[in-house]
């Protein structure tokens, strides 16, 4: 029975590498356009994966758009006032994110369900107004130009930049779905008093995974800014940040790396499409979507797929078994 | 539990003493503060009230209000009434929206993964925005009433009145969904669907038809709230996505499923952001203090409560 | 199953990107303009419309250069990198000679870097902030800046109320209080105004605008009334209006001069009885019409095609953007760029909004078009020119009427 | 001094002292029931014991330590195992992935030889189809992935709360058989809770009664439930 369940899985990720790389490679060869678009999909793509790993310990966040918004920020402060290099910045603003989202995970971390996403969406708004006021040093509300852009903004060379930084974000996910942190999350959004009695340490394995996903939407932040060369509070803390991944994630899919990409991809294409054809009003037939979506996907899409294979191995193994349960 | 008691018991004196010592400093910041905690409370006692019971986070909360802003505004305008007259059919039309939106929708992903329900109206509050900002463009629209600038005098201070209707709103709310928790049969089932969806189920109670009734309640007191806030307020497609996350975080520093709590928060709220626009050049950090205090008031209740 | 799935996922991609491309083929007749504005909100679905009314009629009159002209509206989501896709695409795909269009600075700040990667002429009605102006830079021939930049419009403040103030000596203008909203547009003028009338007697204080949630003024307001200004300003946006002027009533607060300054006014302000003797900013009012002929026309055949009244000034600047390119391009005789440029930098083209259009240098960039707001105000329910007074189309109503009028 | 013992354990939720004053202990090597009425205070002792409550006075002392501030997850890792009243597989793991976790992060082991340490388990206790979903298990098979859970931590103390529960007499009678393999092959102290009194019978040297929070007697279960006390405790609790 084993063997049966096991041989498709093997070939997958084969199948599925191979389809990411080549779709991965196609805006360079298709154009500026195609490739602004892939920047933006890959944008958002980070970020979803990014909530997606938090959320495999059950935690929901609301404030991606606040480590985002930080993250371009402390890009753009970095390379103003430091002279952060532009690549390097996207380093430098995750760790700055990262640490803080160490030091602020330490208090709020004790929190659950609803009331750790309200803190973390009033945390999102603390972050904007801060640097909304903070005029000296950000720019106030008109934002910040950095100095210099990141590959003096060459379409193909960040386009590249994006696939490596996603490709990292990727791999991140990836560790997190085959490594110790994968039972620790899923124990933990399972049931935590269990988690903690096989050993699990909840908080050190949450403040973890809320660092590095935090780190992570920094360094997306980061990149974003170096893309458009700017930050303001308004755009760079804008809730769509938070919104937008939030419902790429549901649509493709949750607790793994691929969901978050399918429904990013998708998305992203099919919003980018839509407005061509209706120019007034793409995005109401958007809203549409989303709701057709949930209603008649409601484990994703990713999950529709495997909800297949599931169904689909489990007659196998009842005819075999001949209904012994 | 007493723990928690005793806190709601603290910050609701606290909040008492601030009152009165901002009163003796600047008369007419508690007045507008007041004001807005009963806006803010009337807007936020139907998102308690879905989330308490049907367990939603609705997304759509402020957007539904909005498209009852514009139900009146439309109403007065075709028939060139006062938009109040338009409260009652606004009313009775968004009880009847809380019921389709449910059935059609909602209803069908209780089945599925718990956050479906949060994209879902995500959803919604898309198409709900995005269909009204079609057919009546972005521009905001605002009836000009004379009412609304209804002002009282006191020695040689002068100040609105007219937005104590919110006040009145607001307790109206809150003596009405507790009568109708308490005394009514429909109610005492809604709570108990709410306490314990399972076991309301074993015994007998029709747990959708609950669901559909109270979420369809919160619609038509959002097209209350609605029509009041197009008297006062300019409405445009977009004028209720903060108002969704307002009442969001003030139902979180209430604790869910506490109506009255809604109130005192509200009114810690409200009247801290109006002290801190008293204050010169104090304005631009209100929203500082709004969310830096919801994020206090969650801290210390899980610090004096423990995890639930 | 499953790579079956996503096979298909990848060919309805695949599929997609090779249509996209496919679209570019047999775009060579027509003169091609590339428009990106936020279709959503009224300005840039005015303003694009506008454009389009600009196109109809050039091609009723035989196109440009005998050329059929197209436009190709693209929505920038009021998203820096929605909008920057569409000038991608607008410059990629659908090939086209021009970019217009324009509102909000944040999305223009994100649509710079590939403005500047193609170097195509751009004709820019929106995007006030002077941090755009930076990004752009100097020596940038190609970019041409409708929109007045933020210190211009306040420097035309100080000018167009001195001679105000010199016009009709009843008029004071020694004490100013700004009520301003606390984002980059409100937050820009403040300072702009706090720099410029230096030597005047200025205090202000930030409001939430409804448009970001807010809507209560009162604290503002009385704050005001204390300071006992001979003008107050308020720097927020249309959903502002007429909820402000109900709380300034509410508190019995009537300076003698009321300006607002939002970029557009809510539908039917002018119904309203608190709206006479309100003085505002624009760059246009339907006034117009009978001191511009332009106007007059634009005005005309937009009502006509499309039922409603241009309700912005983004909207006549829609129709002009259009219409200097193509002054400029029959005047070049040709689709030579720096030909166009040339013309451009010399032309002398009479606009919608009343002035003569012509460009210069402005701090940064080379092509600055509009330097001047316009002071209105708001009689007998219409917008009525005050300043410049080569258009006033009437005398300023002073003091704002008392409340208990 | 090895194995687990509590002084004066006592913790209070708001008015209601749900334990009060417990000295209990646990050696390697025996098995000791734990019985009492309803609300007697059983489960919150094992709570207490496995670190989830932490106590609002009293001390608990293991292998001769004082561990009355050490955490759940270290407790687990030091060798206190337990099971739950209410069951609670890990539904987003399958059998194998559930036993796993005990030997990943109590034992901290790595993937592989928590895989191979977990899979030895399920087959020492007669579990197969390894890469089964948790919902997939009848009751029995659920029960016995709840033990081999709490022996993934490799404990030296164990508590089993009310395993029992739910099974026809064949399956009671493979459980116990099955605990007392462990006892003997491991050289575990058990704890065992459980209302059938013939289970506490036939597997318990000595049992302590709980009521109302106190323990109100112990020793071997013949001698206590002789005891006036124990007879009314449970009287008392069903009048």
């Amino acid at each position: 029975m084993s063997s049966i369940e096991q041989r498709p899985r093997r070939r997958a990720p084969w199948v599925f590498a191979a389809l990411a790389a080549l779709l991965a490679f196609l805006p360079l060869v298709a154009g500026p356009y195609p490739q602004t678009i892939a920047r933006s999909v890959l944008t958002y793509m980070m970020l979803a994966i990014s909530w997606d790993m938090l959320i495999r310990s059950g935690q929901l966040s609301f404030g991606i758009a606040g480590f985002f918004g930080l993250g371009g920020y402390a890009a753009a402060i970095g390379a103003t006032y430091l002279g952060v290099p532009p690549v390097l910045t996207l380093v430098f603003a995750a760790v700055v994110v990262g640490v803080v989202a160490l030091l602020i995970g330490a208090v709020v971390l004790r929190l659950r369900g609803m009331y750790f996403a309200i803190v973390t969406l009033a945390l999102a708004e603390i972050f904007r107004i801060v640097m909304h006021n903070w005029s000296s040093l950000t720019g106030g509300p008109n934002g910040m130009l950095l100095p210099r852009s990141a590959f003096d903004g060459n379409s193909v060379a960040t386009y590249l930049m994006m696939l490596v930084l996603a490709a990292v974000v990727i791999g991140v996910s990836e560790w997190f779905r085959h490594s110790r942190i994968h039972f620790a999350l899923t124990a933990i959004r399972d049931n935590e008093t269990v988690a903690a009695s096989a050993g699990v340490n909840i908080y050190a394995y949450l403040l973890t995974a809320f660092a590095i996903t935090s780190g992570i939407q920094g360094a997306v932040g980061a990149s974003y800014a170096q893309l458009f060369g700017f930050v303001t509070p308004e755009s760079s803390f804008n809730v769509n940040y938070t919104l937008i991944p939030l419902a790429m994630t549901l649509l493709g899919g949750m607790y793994g790396t691929w969901g978050p990409v399918v429904g990013a991809v998708l998305l992203g294409v099919v919003g980018e499409y839509l407005k061509l054809f209706i120019p007034y009003g793409h995005l109401l037939v958007y809203g549409v979507i989303i709701v057709l979506v949930i209603l008649f996907m409601p484990r994703g899409i990713v999950g529709l797929v495997r909800g297949h294979l599931e169904r689909s191995r489990r007659t196998t193994t009842a005819s075999e078994k001949g209904g012994a349960a | 539990m007493t723990g928690f008691k005793r806190l709601q018991v603290a910050l609701s004196v606290a909040a008492g003493i601030a009152v009165v010592a901002l009163f003796l400093w600047r008369p007419t910041a508690v007045v507008y503060g007041l004001q807005r905690a009963g806006l803010y409370a009337s807007i936020a006692l139907p998102m308690a009230l879905v989330l308490g019971i049907v367990h939603i986070v609705n997304l759509a909360h402020g957007e539904m209000m909005m498209v009852a802003a514009y139900l009146s505004y439309a109403a007065a305008r075709a028939l060139g009434i006062d938009p109040l007259l338009a409260l009652v059919p606004t009313t009775i039309v968004m009880f009847i929206v809380g019921i389709v939106l449910y059935r059609l929708t909602i209803s069908r992903t209780v089945d599925g993964p718990e956050l479906n329900q949060l994209i879902l109206t995500f959803g919604i509050a898309m198409v709900l925005g995005q269909a009204v900002n079609m057919i009546a463009t972005s521009q905001p629209r605002k009836i000009s009433l004379d009412y609304v600038s209804a002002s009282a005098t006191v020695g040689d201070v002068s100040f609105g009145v007219y937005d104590f209707v919110f006040v009145a709103l607001a307790a109206a709310s809150l003596a009405g969904l507790y009568l109708f928790l308490k005394k009514t049969r429909l109610g005492q089932a809604a709570t108990a669907v709410g306490q314990n969806p399972r076991g309301a189920r074993i015994v007998g109670i029709d747990v959708q038809r609950t669901y559909t009734i109270v979420f369809a309640i919160s619609a038509a007191l959002l097209g209350i709230v609605g029509t009041f806030f197009m008297t006062k307020f300019s409405i445009f497609p977009t004028v209720g996505g903060s108002y969704t996350m307002r009442s969001f975080s003030l139902v979180a520093m209430a604790g869910i499923g506490n109506l009255p709590m809604i109130v005192v928060s509200s009114v810690i709220l409200g009247v801290s952001e109006a002290a801190i626009q008293a204050v010169p050049h104090g304005g631009g950090w209100s929203p500082l203090v709004f969310f830096g205090l919801i994020i206090l008031a969650i801290m210390i209740r899980s610090f004096r409560g423990g995890r639930a | 199953m499953r790579s079956r799935t996503l096979l298909a996922v990848a060919l309805v991609l695949v599929a997609g990107m090779a249509f996209a491309n496919g679209a570019q083929e047999g775009a060579a007749e027509p003169i091609r303009m590339g428009g990106v504005w936020p279709l959503g909100d009224i300005t840039g679905e005015q303003g694009s419309k506008s454009a389009q009314l600009a196109v109809d009629e050039l091609n009723a009159n035989g196109g440009i250069l005998g050329r059929p002209v197209e436009l190709v509206v693209i929505d920038s989501e009021f998203s820096p990198d929605k909008g920057a896709a569409a000038i991608e695409r607008l410059a990629t795909i659908e090939n086209v000679d021009f970019f217009i269009g324009g509102m909000s600075s944040g999305v223009h700040l994100g649509q710079i870097p590939a403005l500047k990667r193609y170097r195509k002429i751009t004709m820019w009605t929106g995007a006030a902030s002077h941090l755009a102006e930076e990004a752009i830079g100097p020596d940038q021939d190609w970019y041409f800046h409708l929109h007045p930049w933020d210190y211009n419009q306040g420097a035309s403040y100080v000018e167009g109320w001195t001679a105000i103030a010199e016009r009709y000596p009843d008029i004071a203008i020694d004490r100013w209080f700004l009520a301003y909203e606390e984002g980059a547009f409100g937050s820009a003028s403040f300072e702009a105004t706090q720099q410029l009338f230096s030597d005047m007697e200025i205090s202000g204080e930030s409001f939430q605008s409804a448009a970001a949630g807010g809507g209560d003024y009162t604290a503002v307001l009385e704050r005001a009334k204390e300071y006992d200004p001979d003008v107050f300003i308020w720097a927020g946006y249309d959903a502002d209006a007429l909820p402000i002027m109900e709380q300034a009533r509410a508190i019995d607060f009537a300076p003698p001069l009321f300006v607002g300054a939002p970029p557009g006014w809510p539908a039917s302000f002018g119904e309203s009885g608190l709206a006479e003797g309100v003085t505002l900013y624009g760059m246009w009012a339907p006034s117009l019409n009978s001191v511009s002929d332009v106007s007059a026309h634009y005005y005309q055949s937009y009502v006509s095609t499309y039922d409603e009244e241009p309700a912005t000034y983004f909207a006549p600047l829609g129709y002009t953007a259009v219409m200097i390119l193509a002054q400029a391009v029959e005047a070049a005789g040709s689709m030579d760029q720096d030909a166009i440029i040339a013309e451009l930098q010399n032309i002398e083209y009479d606009s919608a909004l009343g002035e003569t259009i012509s460009f210069a240098p402005s701090r940064v960039i080379s092509n600055q078009g509009i330097r001047q707001q316009k002071i209105l105000q708001w009689q007998g329910g219409e917008q009525q020119v005050l300043w410049p007074f080569e258009f006033a189309t009437s005398e300023p109503e002073y003091p704002f009427p008392s409340w208990d009028r | 001094m090895k194995g687990l013992q509590t002084e004066a354990l006592t913790i209070r939720f708001g008015g209601l002292t749900a334990v009060d004053g417990v000295d209990f202990s646990l050696t390697p090597g025996e098995i000791v029931g734990i019985i009492g009425p309803n609300g007697a205070g059983k489960t919150t002792l094992i709570n207490l014991l496995a670190g989830i409550y932490a106590p609002t006075s009293g001390r608990v002392v293991f292998d001769g330590e004082d561990i009355t501030a050490v955490p759940a997850h270290r407790r687990a890792a030091l060798g206190i195992g337990r099971t739950f009243q209410l069951i609670h597989p890990l539904e987003d793991l399958t059998l194998v992935e559930n036993v796993m976790t005990g030997f990943l992060f109590a034992g901290r082991r790595s993937l592989r030889a928590a895989r191979e340490a977990a899979a030895a388990l399920c087959r020492d206790l007669g579990l197969g189809g390894l890469n089964r979903s948790t919902g997939e298990l009848n009751i029995l098979e659920t029960k016995k992935m709840e033990i081999a859970k709490a022996l993934a931590v490799e404990p030296s103390v164990l508590f089993l709360d009310e395993v029992m529960a739910g099974l026809n007499s064949t399956e009671t009678l493979d459980v116990i058989r099955m605990v007392r393999e462990i006892a003997a092959h491991r050289n575990l102290g058990i704890g065992v809770v459980e209302h059938v009194m013939g289970v506490i019978k036939e597997l318990t040297e000595r049992v302590v009664v709980l009521d109302g929070g106190r323990l109100i007697a112990a020793g071997p279960y013949s001698e206590v439930s002789q005891d006036p006390r124990v007879v009314s405790a449970y009287l008392g609790g069903s009048v």
